[in-house]
């Protein structure tokens, strides 16, 4: 099991490599450099010149990706050209709250779409089966950026049941761990902040878990109705067991194997999404940051972004694969 | 009164007729039989009898008196208008059981000591199966758990049934599984199916099955997954069983071999009715329906010259007519005659009974 | 002015950013073009709108428990007032931080210094400080303390001289003492010396330029106590993209002067946290605290102030002013220091004749634009410059909408079948420039009734910039804020040489404003600039469409602070009324 | 036995054996009319089909011009003062007084081109990487195994960079616009569709009937044309359908980060929602006629993708 998993990683991070030569080159060819953001309008052809020199734009691509990565080797990402702010630092503040939208998002999906999944299932044919299934994909088919500004709108601002915007009410006063609001609040027992923090993740987490929930209702659906025809499932029925152990050891384990998987891969499939919700809830995650090192051309915060999303990207893969192993006996004995 | 009384059982899947009026029964301490080619219904009478089939979409167990089941009257000479088609194989059975507003039309009566087990509601069944009938499936491979141990899979029998727990309930997994030959029980119970052979498996199906001392125990083909050899030690550790414990075995097979090994009394089946049953020295010494004479022509005899060619029966289990117009054997039978098609073939005699009109030309 | 971090595209790029008015013209703004909003009153003083919304009672429990929340489009950058140019920046250094000279409107007006007079010359400066004014490390405010400021910026080293750091401090003094040629400041510093006796303090300058007096009110300058400047004598800025000294990223190691002290710094939740200054030498702030959070998203501000999660926020949509009043939210109008102009590029037959370039004047209806798409408070401009400014001159040359017109000299002009390229910027709105799209749309429309095939260009805004200075678009949208009340921030930086940017030669233009640039007398220079602005309109360059001012929210149970045309609102006003 | 007899017994096993044949016939033909009677289908094949209709007939049924801001005038973004349906303008105006029922209709055709045009380009390259990926690895020998490997860790991360880097770049070369909505979205669709055909045509190429045919020597590449080919299409064209309604929903969502610019020229919903994000309060029905076009349409193309899957899947057929 372990080398295979370290091949792949070692493959993994070999076409990382070339992805961050690759991207770093090709933004450099993109025309405007990020000197035209950081100077008004009426700043002088000369002034812009100054900059680009200064900031060492001029240099040919191969030796600014050298000085990139010599800076990487010794884990100094270099300051954001737009904030003038370190990008580790930058990073590490807005990472968090990407994380804590993202796991409530597929807290929900989770949580939702597997029971719905079974009841599709269990009902196969039904118009039980079709309402749940096409109710699932209309998540997906409403563009989430506009689902968010709609939620707001209704539960946040006409009925006033949840706040708009921010993580937590402006000016709360918490003690920051990892900075995950809820898990801070809950292990500093100060449970005011971590309810605070779920009213503001409610409303952005449902927008965001439309995209993973419709996944995960189609693939619980596919996977239960595979196993409930398998001759194990007849023989624990044979052996006269409660409804409840056939569905829970029976089936719903045998079921969970393709689930865990699909569950591993939609996380990273939340970032385009986390992105739009970000913008509209004012969450201030890595989605907004990106954003704007992209259209501000501040290459330094763009490569550090790349280089995080890559490693994240690994790392799912690799916890996925060793899930894999811990949930399918089979996989782990053999290999 | 035998264990098990099965009158006038009938099977349907929608316009298709699985079983169509089995009788017969399973006296105490007995093992009996039931023959045919796959696809004459004897898996789906198993299946029908322990309440495993999945009931009609909406839900209400098929009434005890059921009507006859839907098959449209055939206009003499005229054409077949509900298409009726041969009742589908065991092994095609399983997926159709699932299809949408597929479940089966289960009519008729399985008198258990004294109850219709038919009748019963879905949880009373749940109550008795595994404790009072067991069954053992065909293909050990995928009738058991792969991702759950093994001594797991006993252990939660015996917690159904028994109220064992804990170490008490592992203990009495181990021996089970020392009952039915396997080595080094104890460190088996933490293993998985995968770690075992198909002999092994089948091993631990029948101790699962035998957990609670059931008094009936069905075995639906349990030797035909494997090879050879195994097959001998599994049909001797059933006879063991049944001896030891004086529990009724209803032997599901259509290796006539595996009969003469073990079973006391026949019944011979064919497109869903039973066309001959005897106790099994009578049957292989005179066999009447044409049906049984072919399947005892096809086994290949020891005692015959080597170059003796085989009589096969001709055709398959496909060229069939529906028994309402006649004997459905029909077809393929070498001494098919009008009678045989006039009408509905009743099933003559006493201890050697068989449903066929021509009979008595045969004997 | 340089842009804030613009998370997202709707987000407003930066505040109209610092600017002060050069107070010189008497009354504060001469009577503006008379188009304006249609439902205003005639003589509606597009400059300083007054304030009608009286002195509501204070409710002062609330304002000493709860903060007041402002949301804000961007983070700010730096908590060193000198190392920043954006206008988040300013916000939050203005309420912490002072500066010599202040700004009231668009008039100079008395800061830290009492009072001031300059030299025939222009190039002496003294300043009379004010008394008993301590900074918040108790340190008392005196003109060395002044002196060490100054000198402080002058001898900025290595990455503080480059222009994404220290770009105000350039622009206004032209260089340092020594120009680090890694930064690319060629320019000679025209910054002489630092003189102080008491609370006395002359500012001595090579030349003069009209950037002063009112480059003195620039947030960039403010002063901060001597500790604090030998505090972080020994911080670095190695290169022009290493990161800013840790100092000014925390709370606590710069004090200033100014009505509230800084609190806190939440990067990750993006909140700056600002308390009451109990010893300021002014008014003390009315609200005990101030945050600051920010909203990248407009219609996200919107809908946090509407949920009371927010009491008011800067750079509101114009779609959302009208629906905010209609629900009882008050949205002060700030009066207008800013211009958007469509450029004509006479590199691009057939723009270099006059009669073209006057026919599409003609066939633009800005006042539709001005009406439909700005806030409220814009109106038409008629020349290359906000109304408050010196040198604003009444009888330049006007292009009323006649479609009519404009298609008839086309026709003279031999332009019936003009198909012309027309650049616009995405991915960005700034305050002279609401929606830039819907903007392009209008003007396509008018120049399409008129006959012209347009030929839409979509540009990001990262490399808008150089493509149009570059001269490659004929037509093109562009504005600009002013920084602070100097007509050569306008008029200097587009028409004192021939560019590629606009594409033509006109020694008439370019001497007329030289002379104005370097007259130190007054009312000369009032004289100077007006003939300027007659002299580019004559050229028409290009089609002068709009002053606009940035909206700014607030809830109904808030009493305003006084709006500034240069966004230079002071928070200390701010207080929670017992609500009407 | 007279012949009478026997003739009857032919025609009774005759009738038996025709019901059984209904059943067969092609992969196909046997899902097509299995999804006939599936609802998700059929609602899916409705809105696919008036969607499709009104795309076509759009432009010439469209009563104004799309882009002429013929009332101009009595429209007022600053105060939120748009007219809302009346008689000569059913859906009423947009925010720049162009009739906005007419947008709709000419708008499907653009939608429908920047979910086709994506979709294609998707496909092509995805499919044609995957093809190379999957045939290289099968026939390629150890070189072949080493190009598919090489490949398909480029695929693996391309789905790591986000969608959103891609687009702003494709933005920043082209200027945003929806020519540059298209690539983007479907270039992002490429190591999807990559992956998916090399994972079935690897499967198909472990299957006897390619051991066959190589057994007995036919060309390998006539075998991966014409039989591996063909066979693991089905589930790509499901994936396709289903690309379809995410490259609306990816176009709206690009525009609304002002990368989808929507061009004077020709309406198209994802832009229209997005331009009319901003008035979501006080004029919602500027954004809520789109918004319901390209959920509508994108649940059409996902509801008839969902169907083809389920009725092409091998593990569920099985079960019919």
């Amino acid at each position: 099991m372990l080398r295979y998993t370290v091949k792949r990683l070692l493959q993994l991070s070999v076409a990382l490599l070339g992805l961050s030569l690759l991207l770093f080159a090709w933004f450099k060819a993109l025309p405007g450099g990020p000197e035209n953001r950081l100077l008004p309008e009426n700043a002088t052809d000369q002034q812009r010149e100054a900059l680009r020199a200064a900031l060492g734009l001029d240099e040919p691509v191969w030796t600014q990706y050298g000085e990139f990565l010599a800076r990487i080797v010794r884990l100094d990402f270099g300051s954001s050209l737009s904030s003038g702010r370190p990008i580790a630092t930058e990073l590490a503040e807005r990472l968090p709250a990407t994380v804590e939208l993202s796991l409530a998002a597929m807290l929900i999906a989770v949580g939702l779409g597997i029971p719905l999944g079974y009841l599709a299932a269990k009902r196969r044919g039904t118009w039980v089966d079709f309402s749940t299934v096409s109710g699932s994909l209309l998540g997906t088919c409403i563009p989430i950026f506009f689902l968010a500004a709609m939620l707001k709108v209704v539960f946040a601002q006409e009925l006033g049941w949840l706040p708009t915007t921010f993580r937590l009410t402006a000016g709360a006063d918490f003690t920051e761990v990892t900075g995950l609001r809820v898990f801070d609040g809950l292990i500093t027992g100060e449970l005011d902040i971590a309810w605070d923090a779920v009213r503001h993740l409610i409303l952005p987490a449902i927008a965001l878990s439309s995209i993973p929930l419709a996944v995960i209702v189609r693939i619980t659906r596919a996977s239960v109705l595979d196993v409930v025809g398998e001759d194990y499932v007849r023989t624990a029925d044979a052996k006269g067991l409660k409804p409840a152990t056939v569905r829970g050891r029976h089936v719903m384990r045998n079921a969970m194997l393709p689930i865990a998987t699909i569950i591993g891969l939609l996380l990273g499939s939340l970032f385009a999404g986390a992105v739009l919700t970000e913008s509209v809830f004012a969450f201030g995650g890595i989605g907004s940051f990106v954003y704007q090192a992209t259209t501000e051309r501040d290459y330094p915060a763009l490569m550090g972004f790349i280089l995080v999303i890559a490693v994240f990207y690994v790392v799912i893969n690799l916890i996925v694969d060793l899930s894999y192993g811990l949930l399918d006996p089979r996989v782990r004995v053999r290999k | 009164m035998a264990l098990l009384e099965v009158e006038d059982l009938r099977v349907a899947f929608g316009a298709s007729t699985a079983v169509d009026g089995v009788s017969f029964s399973v006296p105490e301490g007995k093992v009996v039989g039931l023959v045919g080619e796959s696809g004459c219904g004897k898996s789906v009478t198993s299946l029908a009898i322990m309440g495993l089939l999945p009931k009609r979409r909406n839900g209400r167990p098929a009434p005890v008196t059921a009507s006859r089941p839907v098959t449209v009257e055939a206009a003499d000479g005229g054409t077949v208008a509900a298409p009726t088609g041969p009742p589908p194989s065991a092994t095609a059975v399983a997926p159709v059981l699932r299809r949408r507003g597929s479940g089966a039309d289960v009519s008729g009566r399985a008198v258990f000591d004294g109850t219709d087990l038919l009748s019963l509601a879905p949880a009373a069944m749940r109550r008795r199966r595994g404790k009072d009938l067991a069954m053992v499936f065909q293909d050990p491979l995928s009738s058991l758990n792969p991702v759950v141990p093994i001594g797991r899979q006993i252990t939660e029998v015996l917690e159904r049934h028994r109220g064992l727990k804990g170490d008490k309930a592992s203990k009495e997994a181990a021996n089970l599984l020392d009952r039915v030959g396997i080595p080094d029980p104890t460190r088996r119970l933490k293993e998985y199916p995968h770690q075992l052979s198909g002999g092994m498996r089948q091993r631990v199906l029948i101790a699962i099955a035998v957990a609670c001392n059931p008094r009936l125990l069905i075995a639906d083909e349990p030797t035909t997954a494997l090879d050879v050899t195994i097959q001998a030690q599994i049909l001797e550790l059933l006879k063991d069983l049944v001896e030891a414990e004086g529990t009724a075995l209803l032997m599901i097979t259509h290796d006539l071999g595996v009969v003469a090994g073990i079973c006391d009394e026949v019944n011979v089946l064919y497109s869903g009715r039973v066309v001959e049953s005897a106790p099994v020295r009578e049957l292989f010494a005179a066999p009447t329906h044409p049906y049984t004479v072919g399947l005892l022509g096809s086994i290949p005899r020891l005692d015959l010259p080597i170059h003796e060619p085989l009589t096969p029966i001709r055709g398959s289990i496909a060229d069939v007519i529906r028994w309402h117009d006649g004997c459905a054997f029909a077809p393929r039978c070498d001494r098919v005659a009008a009678p045989c098609v006039a009408g509905e073939p009743a099933l003559v005699g006493a201890v050697h009974a068989h449903r066929c009109v021509m009979a008595e030309e045969v004997a | 002015m340089r842009t804030s971090p613009t998370p997202i595209r709707r987000a407003l790029a930066a505040a109209a950013g610092a600017a002060m008015a050069l107070g010189l013209l008497a009354a504060c703004g001469s009577d503006g073009e008379s188009g304006g909003d249609a439902d205003t009153a005639e003589d509606f003083d597009f400059s300083c709108p007054e304030r009608t919304d009286g002195e509501p009672a204070a409710d002062a429990a609330r304002n000493d428990s709860q903060p007041f929340v402002f949301g804000t489009p961007g983070d700010p950058t730096s908590l060193d007032p000198i190392l920043a140019s954006d206008g988040e920046t300013f916000r939050v250094n203005r309420q912490v931080f002072d500066t010599l000279l202040d700004a009231d409107c668009t008039d100079t007006v008395p800061g830290l210094a009492e009072s001031y007079e300059q030299n025939e010359e222009g190039t002496e400066w003294t300043f009379h400080l004010r008394e008993g004014v301590t900074f918040h490390d108790g340190q008392a405010l005196d003109g060395a303390a002044v002196c060490k400021n100054f000198e402080r910026w002058a001898n900025f080293k290595a990455g503080y001289q480059s222009p994404n750091f220290t770009y105000y401090y350039s622009s206004v003094f032209g260089g340092f003492a020594e120009n680090d040629p890694a930064m690319g400041i060629e320019a000679e510093s025209i910054y002489k010396g630092c003189a102080a006796d008491g609370l006395d303090v002359t500012i001595s300058l090579s030349k003069y330029t009209s950037s002063f007096p009112g480059a003195f009110t620039l947030e960039s300058l403010s002063i901060i106590s001597p500790a604090s400047i030998d505090a972080v004598a020994d911080a670095a800025i190695p290169t022009a993209d290493s990161p800013l000294p840790e100092y000014t990223q925390t709370v606590g190691t710069l004090a200033g002067t100014g009505p509230y002290k800084l609190e806190s710094w939440d990067h990750s939740s993006q909140e700056v946290v600002l308390t009451r200054n109990d010893e300021y030498f002014g008014e003390p702030a009315k609200v005990k605290t101030v945050i600051f959070k920010t909203i990248s998203d407009e219609t996200a501000r919107r809908q946090a102030l509407e949920a009371g999660d927010i009491h008011g926020y800067d750079l509101a949509a114009p779609a959302d002013a009208q629906s905010l009043l209609d629900a009882g939210y008050q949205v002060p109008v700030r009066g207008v220091f800013n211009l958007l102009y469509l450029a004509y590029t006479q590199s691009h037959a057939p723009l270099e004749d006059h009669a073209v370039r006057e026919a599409l004047s003609y066939a633009i209806d800005r006042e539709r634009i001005v009406n439909s798409v700005l806030p409220a408070g814009g109106m038409v401009a008629t020349q290359f410059m906000p109304p408050s400014l010196e040198g604003y001159s009444e009888d330049v040359a006007t292009y009323d909408y006649d479609a009519e017109k404009a298609k008839q000299m086309l026709a003279d002009a031999g332009a019936e079948d003009l198909s012309i390229t027309f650049c616009y910027p995405t991915d960005v709105t700034r305050p002279y420039m609401p929606a830039p799209k819907d903007i392009f749309d209008m003007i396509s429309s008018d120049l399409q009734a008129a006959g012209v095939t347009v030929e839409a260009k979509p540009i990001t805004w990262v490399d808008y910039i150089p493509t149009t200075r570059s001269g490659e678009c004929p037509l093109y949208l562009l504005g600009w804020t002013g920084d602070f009340a100097d007509p050569y921030n306008f008029l200097g930086t587009w028409f004192a040489t021939e560019s590629t940017e606009w594409g033509f030669d006109n020694q008439e233009v370019f001497d007329a404003i030289a002379t104005a640039n370097t007259e130190p007398d007054q009312a000369t220079r009032v004289d100077l600039w007006k003939t300027a602005n007659e002299a580019v309109m004559e050229e028409l360059p290009g089609l002068p469409i709009s002053s606009s001012p940035p909206s700014i929210a607030f809830a109904p149970d808030v009493y305003p602070p006084d709006v500034s045309p240069l966004t230079r609102e002071d928070f200390s006003q701010v207080y929670f009324t017992t609500g009407s | 036995m007279t012949i009478a007899k026997i003739e009857k017994l032919d025609r009774l096993i005759e009738a038996t054996a025709t019901a059984r044949d209904a059943r067969t016939g092609s992969l196909w033909r046997q899902s097509i009319r299995r999804m006939r009677r599936s609802p998700m289908a059929i609602t899916g094949a409705v809105i696919v089909g008036l969607f499709v209709l009104v795309a076509v007939v759009g432009p010439w049924v469209a009563p104004y011009d799309p882009t002429a801001q013929t009332w101009g005038r009595e429209v007022f973004l600053n105060r939120n003062i748009f007219p809302g349906p009346r008689p000569e303008n059913w859906f009423g105006l947009d925010h720049l007084g162009r009739d906005m029922f007419s947008r709709m209709i000419v708008g499907a055709r653009q939608t429908l081109l920047v979910g086709v045009v994506a979709t294609f380009i998707g496909f092509i390259a995805g499919a044609f990487i995957g093809g190379i990926a999957a045939a290289a690895g099968t026939f390629g020998g150890r070189w072949g195994e080493r190009l598919e490997a090489v490949i398909m860790r480029a695929v693996d991360v391309a789905l790591a960079i986000p969608m959103l880097l891609l687009a702003l770049s494709v933005a920043a070369l082209l200027g945003p616009s929806l020519r540059t909505v298209m690539i983007a979205v479907g270039v992002a669709q490429i190591p999807i569709f990559a992956r998916l055909l090399r994972g079935s045509m690897l499967a198909q190429a472990h299957s006897d009937y390619v051991l066959a045919a190589i057994a007995i020597g036919v060309p390998k590449g006539r075998i991966v044309v014409s039989h591996i080919l063909p066979n693991s299409l089905g589930p790509v064209i499901v994936q396709a359908t289903l690309v379809l309604a995410t490259a609306i929903i990816e176009a709206a969502a690009l525009s609304y980060l002002g990368l989808g610019n929507p061009d004077p020229g020709s309406a198209e919903w994802g832009t229209m929602l997005a331009d009319a994000q901003r008035f979501l309060s006080g004029a919602p029905q500027l954004a809520i006629y789109p918004a319901i076009g390209i959920i509508v349409t994108a649940l059409g193309f996902t509801l008839l993708g969902e169907a083809m899957r389920e009725s092409l899947d091998p593990r569920l057929r099985r079960q019919e």
